[in-house]
């Protein structure tokens, strides 16, 4: 039989003013295994927790309830009292006769049997509860960032600066992302390169930063504090130690290939690095259009490389190393608009996206910075730029706005004004989103400096004709149809996830929404949190996001990052999940509704009429587990049980609720 | 390879040359196409509001007289108005069960129904065609007319890409022609408008034309008999060269070398091959 | 006995048992006394981690032992603290209500609601309600246990 | 102008019987600027949708728009809304045919060269869109 005391909180009046403390105690004496009952005017000031400290001592108590305020508010203050008093905190039990009795009620005959009713529902279930003990995990310092763009450079440096260890991997021969891409930044129009550069520069630079380019995720074990994590370096065919980064090996290789930098608008060479500022500067060989990888001979390339770096028998490597936690900021891509065939895009040259147009103001891009259509090398005099393909569109498209076409495009109307100045730009809108710091001027100025076009509507058709393109459309707010006969059409795409972000979610444990965007654990609380604990995600392979959001997000993931790297031993949650595998029958079904990943099946082995027997049951992580109890109701054997609000618990506080009748 | 074959009324009269052509095609590539024993017309047009059930009761009667079999037909109205009519019968249970109580027939919404174009590129092939071609179409410049009721709306009709369509530019190249693409070609030619409102089908055949004479058509080929009417009937005197329209089945039957001839909407016949 | 618990007197209150999901709607009850908002003393909480923690036996049990109706609060659908909980219990509970219904119980005696932990007029509002309903339907004599009953009464 | 706020009984009924709600429409114009008759339209098509938004039947019913819509479809291949305008159009002509002004159309109005040229599939179309 336990040994429950119970202590009743005047809180002055609040409690006391409507609740008879006097019927209180002495209802309570009446509770199975109460075997002493007090009050006090202020139960949680320091005299209130030593008169239940003291009690403990005195009266042998093994169980505690307390009649206070609401658990959310002075729950882990009574746990800490009776720790001191050589309890475990878990056996401690809050009565809410406070928010959820005195202050609801007026009426003392009514407000008075409740709280009774409430006490004895708390003695019941204290005297069930076991103690608990938060299981602990050591925390490997070290801190590992997916995706080496803007986020994870930002992302990196500042895991790097507060003096922990961090590996960035990057799928491709260079950082930058998509970033590198951009010409000019909205609404600064500061030059993109010019402020990334030396990002990546630093980042490359930094004593506590490990860049691993070329490099792909391909598993990740464990959980918060120890992920075991195995990154495959590829080939990259050339000796990064000897390379001196002069560029001769491109400059001499005979094989071309479209080039992926350039959205596939300029060619780069087999052997190339992405872009002139790449970090780090050493090529890697691209085996799929070398032509000694493909027909065995040419090795150009290796014959004029003044250091030899050159290695074609240099093999992938595979990397295994433990981090304490991960960064997941694998970005975006565009959406491919060639369904939407009333524009026409991959069928004509002068029908671009908004990044490959993007890449025509790039003085080292594939018109080398001039603005000109790709069919006749002339500057475009007319240009129609068409927002929303793709995005807010649930029938061929995505349902959400992709934000950050309205401000690009009227940068890019701008740019091109300034570079082609008697160019002409005509927008087609549906509506004009501009929220953000500098947003909403920014876009005013295209209208009204820069002699911008805006049209509220849609456009049906585009469609070659003699030299031009005829782009047919419609402005909604004249209610007039337009025809105009446009030099070149920029079509500001959705940005979609990348195409392999299931994959990736996957590998590394955490879900995405409808639309393949990894999920934040809150939309408001956690942003940069996911459900999984200790993996967190930053930049826009959450949601379509513009640079200084992809950048904040990516400091508040570092933060969150340094403060979990910063402790040396982790503690987690109590109240867990426990199975009894003798009684799983291994269906499995907890598995699919735990959102934290904490349940995962294993085979055991029993002794069975003589012989052994090999089957699936699961078992719970309780450093995974949250305690949220998912798992306890769908399990078919009834099996699972959630420490602290166990099944016998919650029936108790019932019955001793419902005793009244 | 056997059908029921669906003609539709406009098959029996004005456009009997699509019919004829199609027909004689079908024969000469082992395509059995069995006209079913009793049909009515279809509706000619999908009834867009879902209690207009009555103008379901013939195309489902077709559908169920097909008992299962592949239900083929030539004029895309007909094929256009029986695919749908399908479609709502898988997915409205409610409809289904009124109108097939009403007509005391069993269906479901089974059986592939299928235009004579689907025939030719998914069952028989193109390929295939390629070796019944005896006078291939050389040097002539066709431009396909798509018009609306083939390519819309794709979920439900799932005939081709709507807005990038290829299958009759393919069953030209096939036919030896050499093929004109138009941005017109999808655009809708004014459809029933010629009957009310024929100045409206006027400017919207004016564009169909225009755009294919600049793409360089000297023909285009449809598989609707309102098309095709539309096309030769309310096209404004330009002074230019017209524009001769055929069925897409006159220029199949003439590239296999089979005789036949060509019916103009306004009954005017010409000759498309000689035995 | 108090004219309380006297079903046949015209002063007979009911108990309404509610189950509270401790991240919204507990806090959401919490609130409601904070701001010294009212509603009838019939109504005892019972905290739970999650509305998806919810097992139908604990409604059952409840009734059994003379529960008069049974609410469980959650978080609104998308704001669930462990993301999906609420959506297994939104799913389970109204399954397990047309169950009820079928089973030839009054299905009004069984509710669900989404309470966030900033409304606590909404969760005052509720327990109104919820006793007011109750307080019409009359006693739940169905299914009480009458052995549970005999053996509170010797207490 | 003074927005109709009561109940339209023909946008009900269009909303129930076309299956389409006018509500889900964001007002991009897409439809106007894909549709290959607005030249005769008093009305362009996101206006019409605009009408039924705010519930102005009586403007919807005086307006020469839904008789000139071909039903070509074209409008609802590419609603971003995936709505199908060419059904509210639709609707918008049963209801009247139904309610008000009875047929619009009849043999009488062909002349006897039409009756002798126009292919069957027109004149079954003709009567069945323009009349009850």
């Amino acid at each position: 039989m336990p040994r429950i005391g119970i202590f009743i909180c005047h809180c002055g009046s609040n409690i006391a003013g409507t609740v008879d403390i006097e019927k209180s105690i002495e209802a309570a004496r009446g509770f199975p295994g109460v075997v002493h009952v007090d009050e006090y005017r202020y139960l949680c000031s320091e005299l209130g927790q030593d008169l239940i400290k003291k009690a403990i001592e005195e009266h042998n108590l093994d169980r505690v309830v307390v009649g206070t305020c609401s658990p959310r508010m002075h729950e882990v203050t009574f746990r800490k009292a009776v720790t001191e008093a050589g309890l475990n905190p878990y056996l401690l039990e809050v009565a809410n006769i406070r928010e959820h009795c005195s202050w609801v009620h007026k009426d003392i005959e009514k407000a008075t049997p409740k709280a009774i009713a409430l006490l004895r529902a708390a003695a019941a279930k204290a005297a069930l509860n076991d103690p608990l003990v938060a299981p602990s995990v050591e925390v490997e310092k070290r801190a590992l960032v997916i995706g080496g763009g803007i986020a994870g450079i930002q992302a990196a440096l500042d895991i790097a600066e507060a003096g922990y260890i961090v590996d960035v991997v990057e799928r491709e021969p260079s950082i930058g992302g998509r970033m590198a891409q951009l010409e000019k930044t909205f609404p600064t129009l500061d030059c993109s390169a010019c402020i990334l550069t030396p990002k990546m520069v630093e980042v490359a630079q930094h004593p506590n930063v490990s860049l691993l380019t070329y490099s792909e995720v391909e598993e990740v074990k464990g959980f918060v504090g120890q992920f075991d994590v195995k990154i495959k370096q590829k080939a990259r065919y050339v000796d990064p130690v000897k390379c001196t980064g002069c560029g001769i090996c491109y400059e001499k290789c005979p094989a071309k290939t479209p080039s992926e930098f350039e959205m596939g608008l300029a060619k780069r060479k087999a052997i190339y690095v992405p872009f002139p500022q790449a970090v780090p500067n050493i090529p890697v060989i691209d085996r799929d259009a070398c032509l000694y990888f493909r027909k065995g001979r040419c090795q150009i390339c290796a014959q004029e490389c003044p250091p030899q770096a050159i290695d074609y028998e240099q093999q992938d490597q595979i990397i295994e190393r433990r981090y304490g936690a991960i960064i997941v900021a694998t970005g975006f891509d565009q959406m491919n608009p060639s369904h939407y065939g009333e524009y026409g895009y991959g069928q004509h040259p002068d029908i671009l996206t908004g990044l490959e147009f993007e890449r025509l103001f790039n003085a080292s891009g594939p018109t080398g910075g001039k603005v000109v259509r790709l069919s006749d090398g002339k500057p475009p005099k007319k240009v129609v730029f068409i927002q929303c393909v793709g995005s807010r569109d649930k029938a061929r498209g995505m349902n959400y706005c992709s934000k950050i076409c309205c401000m690009y495009t009227a940068k890019q109307a701008i740019l091109l004004k300034e570079k082609v100045p008697d160019a002409k730009s005509y927008v087609f809108y549906i509506d004009v989103r501009t929220a953000g710091k500098g947003y909403e001027e920014f876009q005013r100025r295209a209208a009204e400096e820069y002699d911008v076009a805006y049209l509220r509507g849609q456009v049906g058709k585009i469609f070659p004709e003699s030299d031009h393109l005829m782009v047919h459309g419609v402005d909604s707010l004249s209610g007039k149809t337009i025809e105009i006969k446009a030099d070149m059409v920029v079509l500001a795409v959705a940005s979609v996830a990348r195409a392999d972000a299931p994959e990736v979610g996957r590998l590394v444990g955490i879900n995405s929404d409808s639309y393949n965007f990894f999920n934040e654990a809150h939309p408001k609380l956690k942003p940069v949190e996911t459900h999984t604990a200790g993996i967190f995600i930053a930049g826009a392979c959450q949601a379509p996001k513009d640079i200084p959001e992809t950048v904040a997000q990516a400091s508040a993931a570092a933060v969150k990052v340094v403060g979990l790297l910063s402790k040396d031993m982790l503690q987690g949650e109590a109240c867990t999940a426990e199975v009894n595998q003798a009684e799983c029958s291994g269906c499995l079904y907890c598995e699919a509704v735990c959102p934290y990943s904490a349940i995962s099946p294993v085979e055991i082995e029993e002794r069975y009429h003589g012989g052994t027997l090999k089957r699936t049951v699961v078992e719970v992580n309780p450093t995974l587990c949250h305690g949220c109890g998912s798992c306890t109701v769908v399990c078919r054997s009834g099996t699972i049980n959630l420490k602290g609000f166990s099944n016998e618990q919650i029936l108790a506080e019932v019955d001793a609720i419902c005793l009244q009748r | 390879m056997r059908y029921r074959y669906f003609p539709g009324c406009t098959l029996k009269g004005q456009a009997k040359s699509m019919e004829d052509t199609a027909m004689a095609a079908a024969a000469a590539l082992g395509i059995e196409l069995i006209e079913l024993d009793e049909w009515q017309c279809c509706g000619a047009v999908y009834p867009l509001y879902e209690d207009e059930l009555i103008s379901l009761l013939s195309p489902v009667r077709t559908l169920a007289a097909a008992a299962g079999e592949p239900l083929v037909s030539l004029c895309s109205a007909c094929h256009h108005v029986l695919k749908r009519a399908q479609e709502l019968m898988q997915r409205n249970q409610d409809a289904r069960h009124k109108v097939t109580d009403f007509l005391e027939v069993e269906y479901s919404g089974e059986g592939r129904v299928l235009h004579f174009l689907e025939v030719l590129r998914d069952d028989l092939g193109f390929d295939k065609l390629t070796e019944m071609i005896k006078k291939p179409l050389e040097g002539r410049k066709v431009a396909a007319y798509y018009g609306c009721l083939l390519l819309r709306p794709s979920k439900v009709m799932q005939f081709d890409d709507p807005e990038n369509p290829t299958i009759m530019e393919d069953l030209l190249k096939t036919l030896g022609a050499e093929v004109v693409k138009s941005p017109y070609r999808t655009e809708c030619c004014g459809a029933y408008l010629s009957v009310t409102e024929e100045g409206v089908a006027s400017d919207t055949v004016a564009r169909i034309i225009d755009s294919a004479r600049q793409a360089g058509a000297e023909a285009l080929i449809t598989a609707c008999p309102l098309c095709r009417y539309n096309l030769e009937n309310c096209s404004r005197e330009d002074g230019k060269e017209p524009i001769k329209v055929y069925y897409f089945s006159e220029l199949l039957a003439e590239a296999m070398g089979l005789p036949g001839e060509s019916t103009g909407a306004d009954g005017s016949k010409e000759e498309v091959a000689q035995r | 006995m108090s004219a309380a618990l006297n079903e046949t007197s015209a002063d007979w209150e009911p108990l309404v048992v509610a189950f509270c999901c401790n991240w919204c709607s507990y806090a959401g009850g919490d609130l409601a006394g904070t701001s010294r908002m009212s509603y009838p003393a019939n109504v005892k909480v019972i905290r739970v981690p999650c509305c998806g923690r919810m097992n139908p036996m604990f409604v059952l049990r409840a009734f059994q032992r003379g529960a008069d109706g049974v609410l469980v609060a959650g978080c609104h659908p998308g704001d669930c603290h462990y993301s999906t909980g609420n959506y297994h219990g939104r799913r389970r509970l109204s399954a397990f209500k047309r169950l009820f219904e079928f089973a030839g119980f009054e299905p009004e005696r069984f509710e669900v609601r989404w309470i966030s932990s900033s409304e606590g007029d909404k969760f005052a509002e509720e327990m109104e309600t919820m006793t007011a309903k109750i307080k019409a339907l009359g006693p739940n004599r169905k299914m009480r246990d009458a052995r549970w009953q005999s053996v509170t009464q010797s207490k | 102008m003074i927005i109709a706020t009561g109940k339209s009984s023909l946008i009900d009924e269009m909303k129930v019987q076309s299956g389409q709600n006018p509500a889900e429409c964001y007002q991009c114009a897409k439809c106007s600027a894909a549709c290959p008759v607005t030249a005769a339209m008093d009305l362009l098509p996101h206006q019409v949708i605009r009408y039924l938004q705010l519930g102005l039947e009586e403007d919807l019913l005086k307006s020469k728009t839904p008789w000139i819509c071909a039903s070509c479809f074209t409008c609802a291949a590419r609603c971003p809304r995936d709505l199908d305008l060419a059904r509210m159009m639709e609707g918008i002509r049963l209801s009247m045919l139904r309610r008000r002004e009875g047929n619009k159309f009849g043999p009488a109005d062909l002349t006897p060269e039409q009756l002798e040229k126009l292919p069957q599939q027109a004149l079954v179309s003709g009567f069945r869109k323009y009349n009850k």
